[in-house]
């Protein structure tokens, strides 16, 4: 599709404000009509090195980044060095004209001539909307909302360098327009990114407590929970460590706050003595896990769906639990609320898994009714309930009546030891058995409420791409492409990655002449998982591990060595 | 109606002999004196012979991880701050395997009553040193004597300002009875720190070698008076000073949640209007 | 085996001295050429509550521990309500004439009158020995090496009790002998459980450096090493944490000590950061982890082989590892040794799976010729690498060469991060792939290494019985039995359950008739891993996971429901 | 033959104006100055900015997880004591993720230099708070500002008795240079908390916030007497006191193992005599 897509990439150091231009750019397409997808690449330091703010845009609905750039915007040279060569037939690179760099595809910018030199970024800006056509009250709008809570003095200087730096644009040759179509009846949407959408969807299911230890690409889940906390009414606690934070969430919600713990692979290795510890005590949390490349601290602010299995059998013993896995930031949304709902009705973990490319990827999504959905059910504390209540009861759903301390006169037990009924620990090992059988139970309620995978294309394609949370757009798009081409081709992506009901997608893998994964990792973990819960073998994988996003080019140039 | 007979009367896998029971008992009395009923009291444990504790007594009680009883605590005393919250565990979980949190807790000045039952030793894992083990103590594991020093809680707790300090023995149930309630009605962190026989495990600081050292700190002591209070809390000798330590008025960490000036939070249902407003935001 | 198989548990409250009783009369049958195995059940108190020491003996090998009860030693009445209906038909009862119980099958001790009460576990252990036919001097040489470090008073009254209550065991009736066949020609074996043989297979193999945080069942291993540490010259040092634990042993080993550390699932858990680390530094590391029902605390002092997935999967990110399951002392002894090898070779973790059945399991064992067994190669001091020395060098092994810091004019450097070649940390994506890669190439080597499954009894049995670790004797014996009956059966057991190698089982999981899986836990999880390896789905399966060690019996038993 | 180019010249990731360049420099000046080989020293560190440091010298390195640097450089150290082992890492890494092994290391006393780039901040996660951020200061996860109150390092080294207790400001080369150079020749644990602005994060404690208010202690201060070191470690205001606070003589961990009598542990063979007499010892 290429008349009707752009990709846009914006690069320089650290701290030369390129987020601030994509953000911006974002901003105003979005409110254009346009759909876009944000990819973001940068390096472990806050000034400095080589950073990149992608955009896709599209007036028509993208869910996937690109490889090949059609627009670079490069802040400083290096910028240009490295990206030179994945520049499309029709791209331009725009650069300072100090820069000495020249071609028939480059746009010269006076940068000097247009702005002072800390507001470089906003005479970017101008030049850049000009040539995708965007308005200039649009521009100049949402930059006044960024800067606004800043200084008047900063917001006037800016306004003087956006409308020069237009001006100038305009006057340039018109081969150098890179316009979209327009939308001609802009739809509302929202400028979200995938940890915006976990951190809105968990506001939306009432959560009350997130406690947190700072990890990219985890972070902005906190802080965006954090900036509402006040308007909202629920604690977002900063603990000592991941350790603390998931007992202090565990605490929380046993007291009755529906609560939640957000981190990455190596703060989660240290929260996976509290995993276990929810399952005994059968204490709703939700975690949500934003991967990146390990082992350790591998590359802190790349992405990689590299935890899946870590994070299945995360925590000693054995244990129900819930993974999803959003491949679009409404899934983040809504299956984050999703998420709260079966942690409070299955009363145990519940994983949201993501990664950097997903945390940090902006798109434009259509506003969610908040009004109509409920906030996740509410433990009833006006219920009077049985004289002879018992916090653990067997029960045949493996679910045992809940209350919180404090608001009948019962006192409730939750232990990490094999307990009895009530919650006191005990050494009856027959005991043990009724309640393993009983926590293990809730696995087939769980499993009846599996949000289904989603099949498109044919029924029996010659080729079914199988894959599972933030691919979904690329395996989609390459999909699309080869259809275009002819080929037969389906695709079946998973939202929830556990627990896995065979009956709901066998058919699809039977079906299909040809099975493919298409994994961000080294080992193709998912199709692993296929084979344990079903004997079904994907041999044929797409893996990437080298820390950026599966796109469709990837998928495509290495369908061709599968 | 709050009793002595209303917390229960429960067997305890303790061997006899063990300062335990009696601490139990100091506790028990405490909650009877503070008139607190047994559904609005939650007592939080690790693992370990003290953290059984919870288990002995008609309470609410998160009988949690090894070490990890202070943060369970302090989310649960966020989630409703209306429950009365006491952490009540071994020397090993909060000051070994806990000590992080220990330094946050005394950071935060969360309202929780921490009840460290000291036996200078783990008990339940059969008498490996701990923390607040002597230096040059034997044991299986350290065969050649302890080499490190002994951590002092009181005296690093005093020197963070934590709210309130003070240290107990169990072989004084009436004073340490008193202690704890005075450390329940501190509205902020507060450590008791009780000196604990371990019968079957520490045959150095025994009950008759507390006895002879637990001495009530003077009169005059004035526990508000930090720069004295740093003076008792760094005796550690022939003399081990028992009693209210240190306090200070420094707000609970619960006050500074804007959230909580409405109550639980289970009490409060989610605005669609303002999260509705908080989406518009986002457009 | 009836006749030559005796099954003796004694059983009181902790701090009775039953472990003593069963402790002597272990080294006294032993040393009298007997065969052993013994099984501890006990609970999370130390006085009080209802313990048990069972010795399974017999003068032909056994390596299994048995339901049935042939002599019970009750020390309480409790023991006797809670086991009497264990016995076998022809078991006797052994208690305190003061208990005021009687029957055909008891035996009434006049304890008060053969002993002073903190002496009845001696005067208990007299009249067993008696009623074995054990040799006054073997048991009395036993004793005084028992309490000979403690004080020469005790010495002499134990040893009055004991001659006394012998004289008075002499004058039973005939019927209440249960000697067993005298063994002839008595071997000299060693009394040792299965922590004791990690200990000295690690000694054997050089260890220097053991850090622990004390947990159940894993202690005795790191006080087994304590208590050896002055003679062997290595430190074992008890860490704040196992957090601590784990990143001290890296420490050690990066600085050039041989280094383990020992745990169980819940301080594993807090080590998973730890392991990723180890992966991500290439840095050698054994470590233990002893298992116990969880979920969270679970069941402290019971056994269970529920952590295998969660072992194998522990850490954020990718990377490979091995796993041992020891189902004898000796294989803990010879696999402990193995883990160190590999892990040196490899330079990354090794785990050995054990649990608290093995651990406390006393069992005669052939001594190991410690004098024929080499240290773990290491690292030459002196040799002089190249001036271009690279530490994390590509190779086609995935194995780079290892300097320690310190000993050359070299710098060595290891880095958590994704790094180059010289250990610094790098954002260059291409590199990160070759690394990925590099490490990931281990994975062939540790495969070649693989020690394989045992494969025991015909080619194309009906049955064959898959196990792993510590399972291994009572899938042995019941299979055993099930030949006697004229069945046609085989085992396969795997001391090394990962990497898996098809190549070494897959004949065999075909050739059989049907395939039934034996582990002690809950859902399988040895079955699963078969299944994700090979595809092979082992659906009937014998599960146990009350927190009892798996007997002969109990796969019989349930042999006939699958 | 030591010399400052020796130590290498690297770029570095860190933001220019920030305090790690010059505290790198006057880490390089003490090595130099304490004529230490580059392949004789090790520097382990956690992960954040500060954490980063042992990149840009020529040394032996081991740039562990976050939070975990002192205990792999107690294992380090323990497996050859003759490494100068130095342990370099932020405020979060050493206080926060790390302040359980900050504890035991002073108990331990573990010959180990810790030089703790203390930026009251989180530098490398974008400025939230650190256990050592002042009270009411507000990032964006503590937009209400930060509740608890800050941990003050030297006051609790001080009061735990901790081998060698000194602070230092990045701003004053020579004299953290001077400190560092004390640090490493102390035989025993010697912390070195480093005043350190942070540019991009910190716009409260700033280097004109600190140049302002560190002060070398009074030359007549007499880092051996603990009452008087006590009281200049709790200043903490207008004047910030930096050189060295405390020091005793308590004998270094590493010196309680028989096993480091004769020398590294991997020099050690292994006894097989001794060790068929263990086994003997089993039959
Ligand atoms: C993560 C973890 N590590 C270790 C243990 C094992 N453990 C149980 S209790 C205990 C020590 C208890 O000592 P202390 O806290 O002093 O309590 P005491 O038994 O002396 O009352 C240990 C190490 C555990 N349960 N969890
Ligand atoms: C287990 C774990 N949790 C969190 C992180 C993320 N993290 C990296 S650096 C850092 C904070 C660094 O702060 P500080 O130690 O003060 O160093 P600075 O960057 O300020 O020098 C955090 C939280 C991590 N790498 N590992
Ligand atoms: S082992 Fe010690 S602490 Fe535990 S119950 Fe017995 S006497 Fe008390
Ligand atoms: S963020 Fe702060 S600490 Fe990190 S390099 Fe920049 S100025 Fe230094
Ligand atoms: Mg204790
Ligand atoms: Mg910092």
């Amino acid at each position: 599709m290429p008349e009707t897509v752009l990709n846009i990439m914006i690069g320089g150091e650290a701290g030369q404000g390129l987020v601030t231009i994509g953000q911006l750019l974002a901003k105003s397409l979005v409110r254009a009509g346009y759909f876009i997808v944000v990819t973001q690449s940068y390096q472990s330091r806050i000034r400095g090195g080589h950073n990149t703010y992608t955009i896709r845009v599209s007036p028509d609905e993208i869910q996937a980044s690109q490889e090949s750039v059609d627009l670079l915007v490069a802040l400083d040279k290096q910028t240009i060095d490295l990206h030179q060569d994945e520049m499309s037939a029709r791209g331009l690179i725009v650069v300072d004209e100090a820069f000495d760099r020249r071609g028939d595809n480059y746009v010269l910018v006076p940068y000097k001539q247009l702005s002072p030199e800390r507001f470089a970024n906003i005479a970017g800006l101008g030049v850049l909307s000009v040539m995708l056509g965007l308005d200039g009250p649009l521009v100049a709008t949402a930059m006044d909302e960024f800067f606004g809570k800043k200084n008047e003095e900063m917001v006037k200087q800016n306004s003087q360098v956006l409308v020069g730096s237009r001006a100038w644009a305009e006057a340039l040759d018109k081969s150098l327009a890179r316009r979209l179509p327009a939308v001609t009846n802009p739809q509302k949407r929202l400028l979200m990114n995938g940890n915006e959408a976990i951190a809105l969807g968990a506001l939306s299911a009432g959560v009350k407590f997130l406690s947190f230890y700072p990890m990219s690409p985890a972070t902005s889940i906190a802080l965006t929970l954090a900036a509402k906390a006040e308007a909202m009414g629920l604690i977002v606690e900063q603990a000592e460590d991941e350790i603390a934070a998931i007992n202090m969430a565990l605490g929380a919600s046993y007291a009755g706050a529906t609560a939640m713990v957000s981190t990455s692979g190596g703060g989660f290795a240290l929260m996976v003595e509290g995993v276990s510890l929810a399952a005994m005590t059968e204490t709703p949390i939700v975690i949500v896990v934003a991967q990146r490349p390990g082992p350790a601290t591998g590359l802190p602010t790349r992405t990689e769906q590299g935890d899946l299995e870590f994070v299945l059998h995360a925590g000693h013993g054995e244990f129900p639990k819930g993974i999803f896995a959003p491949g679009t930031i409404e899934q983040n949304f809504y299956l984050t609320r999703r998420a709260f709902e079966l942690a409070e009705e299955y009363q145990g973990p519940m994983f949201v898994l993501t990664d950097q490319f997903m945390a940090d990827s902006y798109r434009a999504v259509t506003p969610f009714e908040v009004a109509d959905l409920p906030a996740v059910r509410p433990i009833e504390l006006q219920i009077l309930p049985k004289m002879n209540y018992q916090r653990y009861a067997i029960t045949e759903s493996g679910v045992s009546p809940r209350l919180l301390p404090g608001y009948t006169k019962h006192v409730i037990g939750a232990d990490s030891d094999e307990h009895t009924t009530d919650g006191h620990l005990t050494e009856d090992l027959a005991v043990r058995v009724q309640m393993q059988d009983k926590r293990y139970r809730k696995l087939t309620g769980l499993s009846a409420e599996v949000t289904p995978p989603e099949c498109r294309g044919e029924e029996h394609p010659d080729l079914l791409l199988v894959c599972w949370g933030t691919t979904r757009g690329a395996v989609h798009e390459a999909a699309t492409r080869l259809k275009t081409e002819g080929r037969s081709v389906g695709t079946l992506h998973f939202s929830q990655v556990w627990p896995l009901v065979p009956e709901q997608f066998m058919n699809h893998l039977n079906g299909a002449k040809q099975v493919v994964a298409v994994e961000g990792n080294a080992t193709g973990q998912f199709a692993r998982l296929i084979r344990t819960t079903t004997g079904f073998h994907i041999s044929r994988q797409i893996l990437r591990y080298d820390g950026l996003p599966i796109t469709p080019e990837y998928i495509l140039k290495n369908l061709a060595s599968v | 109606m709050v009793s002595f007979e209303g917390y229960g009367n429960y067997e305890t896998a303790w061997c006899p002999g063990c300062g335990n029971h009696a601490i139990l008992e100091a506790l028990k009395k405490a909650l009877v004196t503070a008139e607190l009923l047994p559904y609005r009291v939650l007592i939080v444990s690790g693992i370990g012979q003290a953290a059984k504790s919870p288990h002995y007594l008609n309470v609410n009680f998160f009988n949690g991880l090894h070490g990890r009883a202070l943060p369970a605590a302090t989310g649960a005393k966020l989630a409703n701050p209306d429950l009365n919250v006491i952490v009540e565990s071994g020397d090993g979980c909060n000051y070994g395997e806990g000590g992080n949190h220990f330094l946050a807790a005394i950071r935060r000045n969360i309202d929780v009553t921490l009840l460290v039952h000291d036996n200078q030793v783990y008990g339940l894992t059969k008498g490996q040193a701990s923390p607040t083990t002597a230096e040059g103590f034997v044991t299986k594991a350290q065969p050649a004597g302890v080499p490190s020093i002994p951590f002092n809680p009181v005296a690093v707790a005093t020197a963070m300002q934590a709210g309130f300090v003070a240290r107990g023995f169990s072989g004084n149930v009436d004073h340490l009875s008193d202690l704890i309630v005075k450390a329940m009605a501190h509205p902020g962190f507060a450590l008791v720190d009780i000196m604990q026989p371990c019968v079957s495990f520490n045959k150095v600081n025994t009950f008759a070698w507390y006895k002879q050292r637990c001495q009530p700190v003077s009169e005059d002591h004035d526990p508000t008076d930090w720069e004295q209070a740093m003076k008792v809390a760094f005796t550690w000798g022939d003399r081990i000073p028992i009693g209210v330590i240190y306090h200070n008025q420094r707000p609970a960490f619960e006050t500074h949640f804007s959230a909580l000036k409405r109550g639980p939070l289970i009490k409060q249902p989610v605005n669609t209007t303002k999260l509705a407003g908080i989406l518009e935001s986002f457009a």
